[in-house]
């Protein structure tokens, strides 16, 4: 079994997972009266006509009156064809809602990705560097600063100070400013900053301890011992074996983050994103559209924990594809 | 020794111990000089429990072809000796004191950067555990080529044909088709083997060995002492060699340095330390050897078993000899003032241990079993229960 | 000492299957860690189990105690009282410890107890190490807290620790004294076998011989036996009655220490000996020099399992070489067979000896003390490749220098298949194909090797010719 | 063996080779430990109560007011009247099984409590941050007896805290000093009030109480499932394990916040269902890493060391192998809860959370459209709740230090 077997696995399993969770999903949606069945008893009640008969009306509309596994199929079916219904909170099909928000998302989730993944282990490893000196203490406060404060709390006092009192930034996220223009970056600038404070902190620390690991290694007192600068040693000997366990909590950190934080700092700074596209979904009770964002979000999940794992897998050269378990 | 330089080379080392003559090569240096000088060698750490002394004011010289061994059992500070010479030791926590000459110029008065083209390019290391020695993340052949680059400015493809014969020079076999592997392919053995080769990139002057064989099987060990021998001979090396075994110290050494808690026990030529042991350290752990009374007469007196005792706190040495608490042969004067002053007891051969004066045989070390040690031991006694009586 | 062994182990043998691939791919790999194993301890006695790493004696002491279960074989332990039992009609025996069950097993590890290598995990660092030790007689039964910690504060002291030891915890002690501490588990059941497990390789020389001492000590006070493995080889000689030597999961050697080790019988042994440096600085450094590494206990060697590495490996009739170009030559047969040399690495080879001036480095001087000529770099590609795997540039026997000239030209043509063929067929060793047996040579020592056996060429009995 | 001649005076000395192991064979050793008794002893009265809140008491009526009226025990007077929740017998049931599992122990082991002790407070922020924990626990626990429920008042809204003030014409009505048309603080309310007129103080002490029971529950059940399929994954192995390995693959792609609001779309949620769904998918990193911890103790020597005392492995396992693996998932546990507490509060935040309770994030939620000018809503809690989170990561980098056996070796040296 060589790179392209494991490959192949491993996607082979993320889809194995991607259907139990839309399966579960469905479960709890099969299991529960469906709130717009609800909606369209109290509705005929509210307007003197016999809820049973709307209700029984709208189960035939929405389709419930099927046997189980029919619905069960119908729904793997649409969710693996992307027909995932029409929102009626957008009056648009789930998907294309779903599409205009990402456009927004990726705004600022780019470069907070960017950002973070650059610059997290690169401060890591350079408190390892300094360990126990003042650098070092100032970059572990930093860490523990960021992932210790809420991103919605920190977001709002964020513009409490540059958005009300400062006037630096705008207050709320005006949507007409081109992609690529100064003032949207000045308007992303807040968001973009919140959310890296919070997942810097994270990958940050989990440099730092596995690359104080390395610092300590026969290796670097090997690469010392052949003269190599420090500079170098740390760039080449310490940074390389650090990706390896950083690999593994990389993506999971970012995820676990931009599912939480994407929802709160959006709806904190009005961006009309993913996570305020679900946000308001689920106040309008739109039941496609929770439905349609939280199978992206998952997807999200598990595409991340695939390349998370395959990364892990290109990065360590002591594993052979052979011996990888899933 | 199978090379026939190595006898004459440990009859002019014990020579320069004294401070004279040399066996220059003629690689250019002033021949005066020997190749490493260390005076007055002091590393010590900071801790929460105080300075912790790990080297305490030791002094050795290495000549070219010749293998001095530093020997001494866990905490004796031959690690952080060594390591101290080229500044591996972090500083701080640690802090290295004392003169460290090589080839005449002071290491230890120079910047890092000055420090470190001498790393590598004429001092080399291999160290104890292969294991962790190289970075499992690369290649050999990567790890060999950023060695020689570091030193030198040659192209990828040259740099690649020498590493691939360095490791046929040190006996790995095949090392056109391994080169590209990485090490966790490579045996225990194998692994030690590209240590050495990195080391002998920039042909060095010195190789500085620490443990070497130690997490080794004994035959793969035999293969490695045999390679480094071999080498010592073919590109005129100095050999510093660190060991906890004796037995190895008697089979590649041509000058042997005893360290116990820090400092210097006794020095000579190998053939008169194992033979004409003088510190009563040196006797006890050679008696501790399992297996092997047959091999030797000279431990003969003591009795066959272990040193009662264990090493003393090194952020709070005792007073006078280091060894004095678990000596049989200590005195109430063993324990006053500084570790004793070396005495020449031999051609070469010197001892730091009150029992002798200058020019004295090895052996006129009173018999502890004998009831005068008895006498003095519980003189000892009771000079420590003196001693705590008066706190 | 009596006749009836105290443990008499026979073919036993531990293969590790490890599983490769995941939920949907499943490929088993063997590892033959031990091979048919036999041996007997006496009561009294001391039995040393030596060898390199690897080489499964460790795997041996955890299935004589049934902490790994073994694939086959029978460990027969008439300690504890049990002794004077026959084998049952069906050939299995009341007594063997890999048929006993749960109570039976419970019993046996009052009578047979471990020391292990690393004292610094050989106790639980959250508990002190009186109830550490104390835990065995409370799993036996002894519900009396009082009396079991009199009696692990009695076996303290025995030890040469002190009572008030007691209620310390691991890390307070230092590496000897927690094997003193071991030492104190190990006896607290009171057990006729001890097996001890490296016992003192990780300490420091002058900690060792005091716990040498103290196993010798105690083996004397209460009759017990030992079931030494240690991979020094000093250390055994210094303990040991008897000793076996072990390669590659099987044993070698076994015999009186005295005689293993001055009139070693299996030139595995040999090697071994040579190979551990004397106290006597005047000692020339020969050692018998072992080539290659020690083989995948995956995929062991055919025949005679140290025949890839032996010094003293048999030439077939009709090939009468120095021995050792023979076993270079068998080296490079080996290394083109499997795939190790090919075509492409031999290319790499050429050219790095054309780019570096003179013979490689190192080679020069040990090849020419042998008895054949050396290729110099100045002829052709093929002198170059038998320069660069230690051949000969030519050999007197005319036979095998063409069978070798054959298959360095089918090397540097691309043809591995053919060299391949050509090395297998010309070069062979009956060592490769006859599973030795062993042979007696004197009392109680007995040797695993195809020299001992006169019915093949070479098999002469060639240890007495130093 | 023994030379000894009295066989009756060996019987009786305390030496280890002249026990007759034989007559202690079959004695039966696997006792249930005393902390176990007390620990059943104390959580009964609980679970009791429990039983008699589901099957007796009424649909409005709370189990004090059902229990006082069936046995006419003035229990209000002990302050006894409030309603008890599940959530709150589950609090009080992993209280007591902390105090008996985890406080005890340290008291019964001084020797190796003060071991740990001088390890950890070496690090000075770790020791500030147990004390802050202690004020936000003790606040969460005797909050609540001391002050009155968080009230609206309409009329006290806006109050500044004590020592500021604000312009008289934010306020209704100025429960302080009025000086030069700007209203002061009073300590009625220390932090002064919500636009409802609710104390931020009481508000941020109730809060303690709901953190104190995230904190508390789901640390028991994560570790509770976690060490259970861990330990049970690398002691079973072959299918069991590949099966378990999976189910933590799947737990720990799911991204429990999305599910949760799934659930809560659905069924509408309470503090319990978020506790529920929350460890119910919070334990695959603790399973993954007990495993691994549990495969690596076992091959410690001291774990073949049990094995080889003849011990049963369930005695191994629960005596050598979990307790190893618990101390150093302590560490982890200490990590997750911050995320807990996190989840909890911007979901609060969102509107999405309990609207029957009073946590952090509901009193930032409430204060957020009143930020620009009365700011202490916002703040007070966000900074405990910054505090909070700050703590339990400095506590758990401290306990790391204190157990790590690295570490250990590392001060032998």
């Amino acid at each position: 079994m060589g790179v392209a077997g494991y490959v192949a696995l491993r996607v082979g399993w993320a889809a194995v997972v991607s259907v139990i969770i839309v399966t579960v999903t469905f479960g709890l949606l099969a299991a529960a009266p469906n709130p717009s069945v609800q909606q369209a008893a109290t509705q005929a009640a509210l307007e003197g006509g016999d809820p049973q008969e709307a209700v029984e009306r709208e189960r035939q509309l929405r389709g419930l009156d099927e046997p189980l596994h029919v619905r069960y199929l119908d729904f793997l079916t649409g969710v693996y064809t992307l027909e995932w219904g029409w929102s009626e909170y957008r009056s648009q099909p789930v998907t294309t809602a779903l599409a205009d928000a990402v456009l927004y998302t990726a705004q600022y989730s780019i470069p907070w990705t960017i950002l973070t993944v650059l610059f997290g282990p690169l401060i890591g490893v350079y408190s390892a560097a300094n360990m126990y000196t003042w650098r070092d203490h100032a970059a572990t406060g930093f860490a523990f600063f960021g992932y210790a404060i809420p991103n919605f709390f920190f977001g709002i006092i964020l513009l409490l100070i540059f958005g009300v009192w400062l006037e630096w930034i705008p207050i709320v996220f005006r949507t007409e400013v081109p992609a690529f223009s100064l003032a949207n970056a000045r308007q992303l600038a807040i968001p973009v900053f919140v959310l890296v404070t919070g997942s810097i902190g994270a990958i940050m620390r989990v440099s730092r301890n596995e690359s104080a690991a390395f610092r300590n290694a026969t290796f670097m007192k090997t690469a010392k011992a052949k003269g190599v600068s420090p500079l170098r040693a740390y760039a080449y000997h310490v940074m390389r074996p650090t990706l390896v366990p950083l690999s593994t909590t990389l993506v999971g950190q970012l995820l676990a983050i931009f599912l939480g934080s994407s929802l709160l700092v959006e709806v904190v700074f009005g961006i009309p994103g993913l996570g305020r596209l679900t946000f308001n979904a689920l106040v309008a009770q739109d039941t496609n559209l929770v439905l349609g964002s939280t199978l992206l979000f998952t997807f999200l999940a598990v595409v991340g924990n695939l390349l998370e794992d395959l990364a892990f897998t290109v990065l360590d050269p002591r594993i052979s594809y052979d011996d990888r378990e899933l | 020794m199978t090379d026939n330089g190595s006898g004459a080379t440990a009859d002019g080392s014990g020579a320069t111990a004294d401070g004279s003559g040399a066996t220059a090569d003629g690689s250019g240096a002033t021949t005066d000089d020997p190749l490493l000088a260390v005076e007055g060698l002091r590393t010590t750490f900071e801790t929460e429990a105080g300075d912790l002394v790990a080297v305490d004011g030791i002094d050795f010289t290495v000549e070219r072809g010749e293998t001095v061994c530093l020997v001494g059992e866990s905490g004796s500070g031959k690690t952080v000796a060594v390591e101290s010479l080229t500044g591996l030791i972090d500083q701080p926590p640690g802090r290295i004191e004392g003169s460290v000459r090589f080839r005449g110029a002071e290491l230890t008065a120079l910047p890092p950067k000055a420090l470190r083209r001498h790393r590598g390019a004429s001092i080399a290391y291999v160290f104890q555990n292969p294991q962790d020695a190289l970075n499992h993340c690369y290649t050999v052949g990567w790890q060999l080529i950023e060695a020689i680059q570091v030193h030198e400015d040659v192209s990828d493809a040259a740099a690649r044909a020498r590493a691939i014969d360095l490791l046929d020079t040190v006996g790995v076999p095949d090392p056109a088709g391994r080169i590209d592997e990485y090490p966790h392919q490579f045996s225990g053995g194998e692994k030690q083997r590209v240590m050495i080769a990195m080391a002998l990139v920039t042909e060095p002057d010195l190789l500085v060995a620490d443990e070497p064989t130690t997490a080794l099987d004994v035959t793969t060990q035999a293969g490695i002492l045999q390679l480094l021998d071999d080498l010592k001979a073919e590109y005129g090396l100095g050999v510093l060699f660190v060991t906890h075994d004796l037995a190895t110290v008697s089979q590649i050494a041509d000058r042997v340095v005893v360290l116990y808690a820090g400092t210097v026990m006794e020095r000579g030529p190998v053939v008169d330390v194992f033979e004409r042991p003088a510190h009563p350290y040196t006797r006890a752990l050679l008696a501790c050897l399992p297996g092997r009374e047959s091999d030797l007469d000279a431990v003969g007196g003591a009795e066959r078993g272990g040193i009662a005792g264990s090493l003393p706190d090194p952020t709070a040495p005792p007073d006078g000899c280091r060894f004095a608490p678990r000596c049989a042969h200590a005195e109430s004067a063993c324990s006053t003032g500084d570790q004793p002053p070396e005495v020449a007891v031999g051609d070469g051969h010197r001892v730091s241990c009150i029992h002798y004066d200058p020019g004295d045989d090895p052996s006129a070390l009173p018999d502890p079993t004998e009831s005068a040690a008895e006498a003095e031991r519980s003189s000892v006694e009771s000079a420590r229960q003196d001693v705590i009586g008066d706190e | 000492m009596s006749d009836a062994p105290l443990l008499s182990v026979r073919d036993l043998t531990k293969h590790y299957t490890t599983t490769r691939g995941g939920l949907f791919s499943r490929e088993t790999n063997r590892i033959r860690a031990v091979d048919g194993v036999s041996f007997d301890i006496h009561p009294g006695e001391a039995l040393g189990l030596v060898g390199e790493s690897g080489c499964g004696k460790s795997t041996t002491a955890s299935s004589v105690l049934r902490l790994t279960e073994p694939t086959a074989g029978d460990v027969i332990f008439n300690g504890g009282g049990r002794g004077g039992a026959g084998r049952n009609d069906d050939g299995t025996h009341p007594n063997d410890v890999t048929r006993f069950d749960r109570n039976e097993l419970k019993a046996f590890r009052r009578d047979a107890q471990l020391i292990f290598q690393d004292p610094a995990s050989s106790f639980d660092p959250r508990l002190s190490v009186g109830a550490s030790i104390a835990e065995l007689p409370l799993v036996h039964g002894m519900t009396d807290a009082e009396r079991r910690r009199a009696i692990v504060e009695d076996l303290l002291e025995r030890v040469g620790l002190s009572a008030d030891e007691y209620d310390r915890y691991p890390h307070e002690f230092s590496g000897g004294e927690k094997q003193r501490l071991a030492l104190a588990r190990a006896l607290v059941l009171n057990p006729d076998l001890l097996v001890a497990d490296e016992p003192v390789s990780a300490l420091d020389v002058s900690v060792q011989a005091d716990i040498l001492r103290l196993i010798d000590d105690l083996r004397a006070e209460f009759g017990l036996s030992v079931l030494f493995i240690s991979h020094d080889i000093s250390v055994v000689r210094e303990v040991c009655d008897r000793t076996a030597v072990m390669y590659l999961g099987e044993i070698v050697e076994v015999g009186p220490t005295e005689a293993v080790f001055e009139t070693p019988q299996h030139p595995y042994t040999e090697a071994l000996l040579s190979a551990v440096p004397t106290l006597d600085p005047r000692s020339s450094g020969d050692h018998i020099r072992l080539t290659g590494s020690v083989p995948s206990p995956a995929d062991p060697p055919s025949g005679c399992r140290f025949h890839t590495r032996c010094h003293r490996v048999i030439q077939p009739d009709g090939i009468d070489l120095d021995q050792s170009v023979w076993r270079r030559v068998l080296d490079f047969r080996e290394r083109v067979v499997a795939g190790e040399i090919d075509s492409a690495s031999v290319r790499e080879r050429v050219r790095v000896g054309e780019a570096s001036p003179g013979p490689p480095a190192g080679r020069s001087e040990r090849a020419a003390a042998d008895d054949t000529e050396v290729g110099g770099p100045d002829t052709d590609d093929a002198a170059r490749v038998r320069a660069a795997y230690d051949l000969p540039a030519t050999f007197r026997d005319p036979d095998v220098d063409r069978a070798v000239a054959d298959a360095v030209a089918a090397l540097l043509s691309g043809d591995d298949a053919r060299a391949a063929e050509t090395l297998a067929e010309a070069f062979t060793t009956p060592c490769a194909d006859h599973a030795p047996e062993f042979t007696t040579h004197s009392d109680g020592h007995r040797a695993a090797c195809l020299r001992h056996r006169p019915d093949l060429p070479g098999g002469m009995g060639v240890f007495d010719a130093e | 063996m023994s030379t000894d001649t009295d066989p009756n005076a060996e019987a009786d000395a305390p030496r280890f080779d002249r026990v007759d192991w034989e007559a202690y064979a079959g004695g039966r050793t696997g006792r249930v430990s005393t902390t176990t008794k007390l620990f059943a002893l104390t959580v009964a009265p609980i679970v009791a109560l429990a039983g008699y809140d589901r099957v007796a008491a009424g649909e409005r009526e709370t189990v004090f007011d059902a229990f006082a009226a069936a046995t006419d025990l003035p229990l209000q007077a002990f302050g006894l009247d409030f309603a008890v929740t599940a959530v709150d017998y589950a609090f009080a049931a992993t209280l007591l099984l902390f105090v008996w599992y985890l406080v005890v122990p340290l008291f019964q082991h001084p020797r190796i409590a003060s071991h740990y002790w001088r390890r950890f407070k070496r690090n000075r922020p770790a020791l500030v941050s147990l004390a802050w924990l202690f004020v936000v626990f003790g606040g969460g626990l005797l909050g609540p007896l001391v002050l009155n429920a968080p009230e609206q008042n309409i009329l006290a809204g806006h109050q500044p805290p004590v020592g500021l003030t604000v312009a008289e014409a934010n306020v209704p009505q100025c429960v302080g000093e009025v000086a030069d048309g700007r209203c002061g603080g009073t300590w009625e309310y220390p932090l002064g009030t919500t636009r409802g007129g609710v104390g931020v103080f009481t508000g941020v002490v109730y809060g303690m109480t709901i953190s104190m029971k995230i904190a508390f529950i789901t640390t028991t059940i994560v570790a509770g499932i976690g060490i259970t399929v861990g330990t049970v994954s690398a002691y079973a192995g072959g299918w069991v394990d590949e099966v378990a390995m999976r189910a933590v693959d799947i737990v720990l792609s799911f991204p429990t916040l999305l599910f949760f609001l799934l659930v809560l779309y659905v069924y509408g949620a309470g503090l319990g269902m978020f506790i529920v769904v929350f460890s119910l998918f919070g334990w695959g990193g603790t399973a993954r890493y007990v495993r691994s911890k549990a495969l690596s103790v076992s091959e410690e020597e001291f774990v073949k060391a049990g094995r080889l005392s003849g011990a049963s492995t369930r005695r191994v396992v629960r005596r050598h192998v979990v307790p190893n693996t618990a101390s150093s998932i302590i560490t982890q546990l200490t990590l997750l809860i911050p995320g807990f507490l996190l989840a909890e509060a911007q979901l609060a935040f969102l509107g999405l959370g309990d609207s029957s309770i009073a946590s952090w994030g509901q009193l930032i939620a409430a204060g957020r459209s009143d930020l620009a000018f009365a700011p202490w809503i916002v703040l007070a809690p966000g900074i405990v709740l910054f505090l909070t989170i700050l703590a339990f990561n400095f506590l758990g980098d401290a306990l790391l230090d204190a157990v790590d056996p690295e570490a250990t070796t590392e001060a032998e040296r």
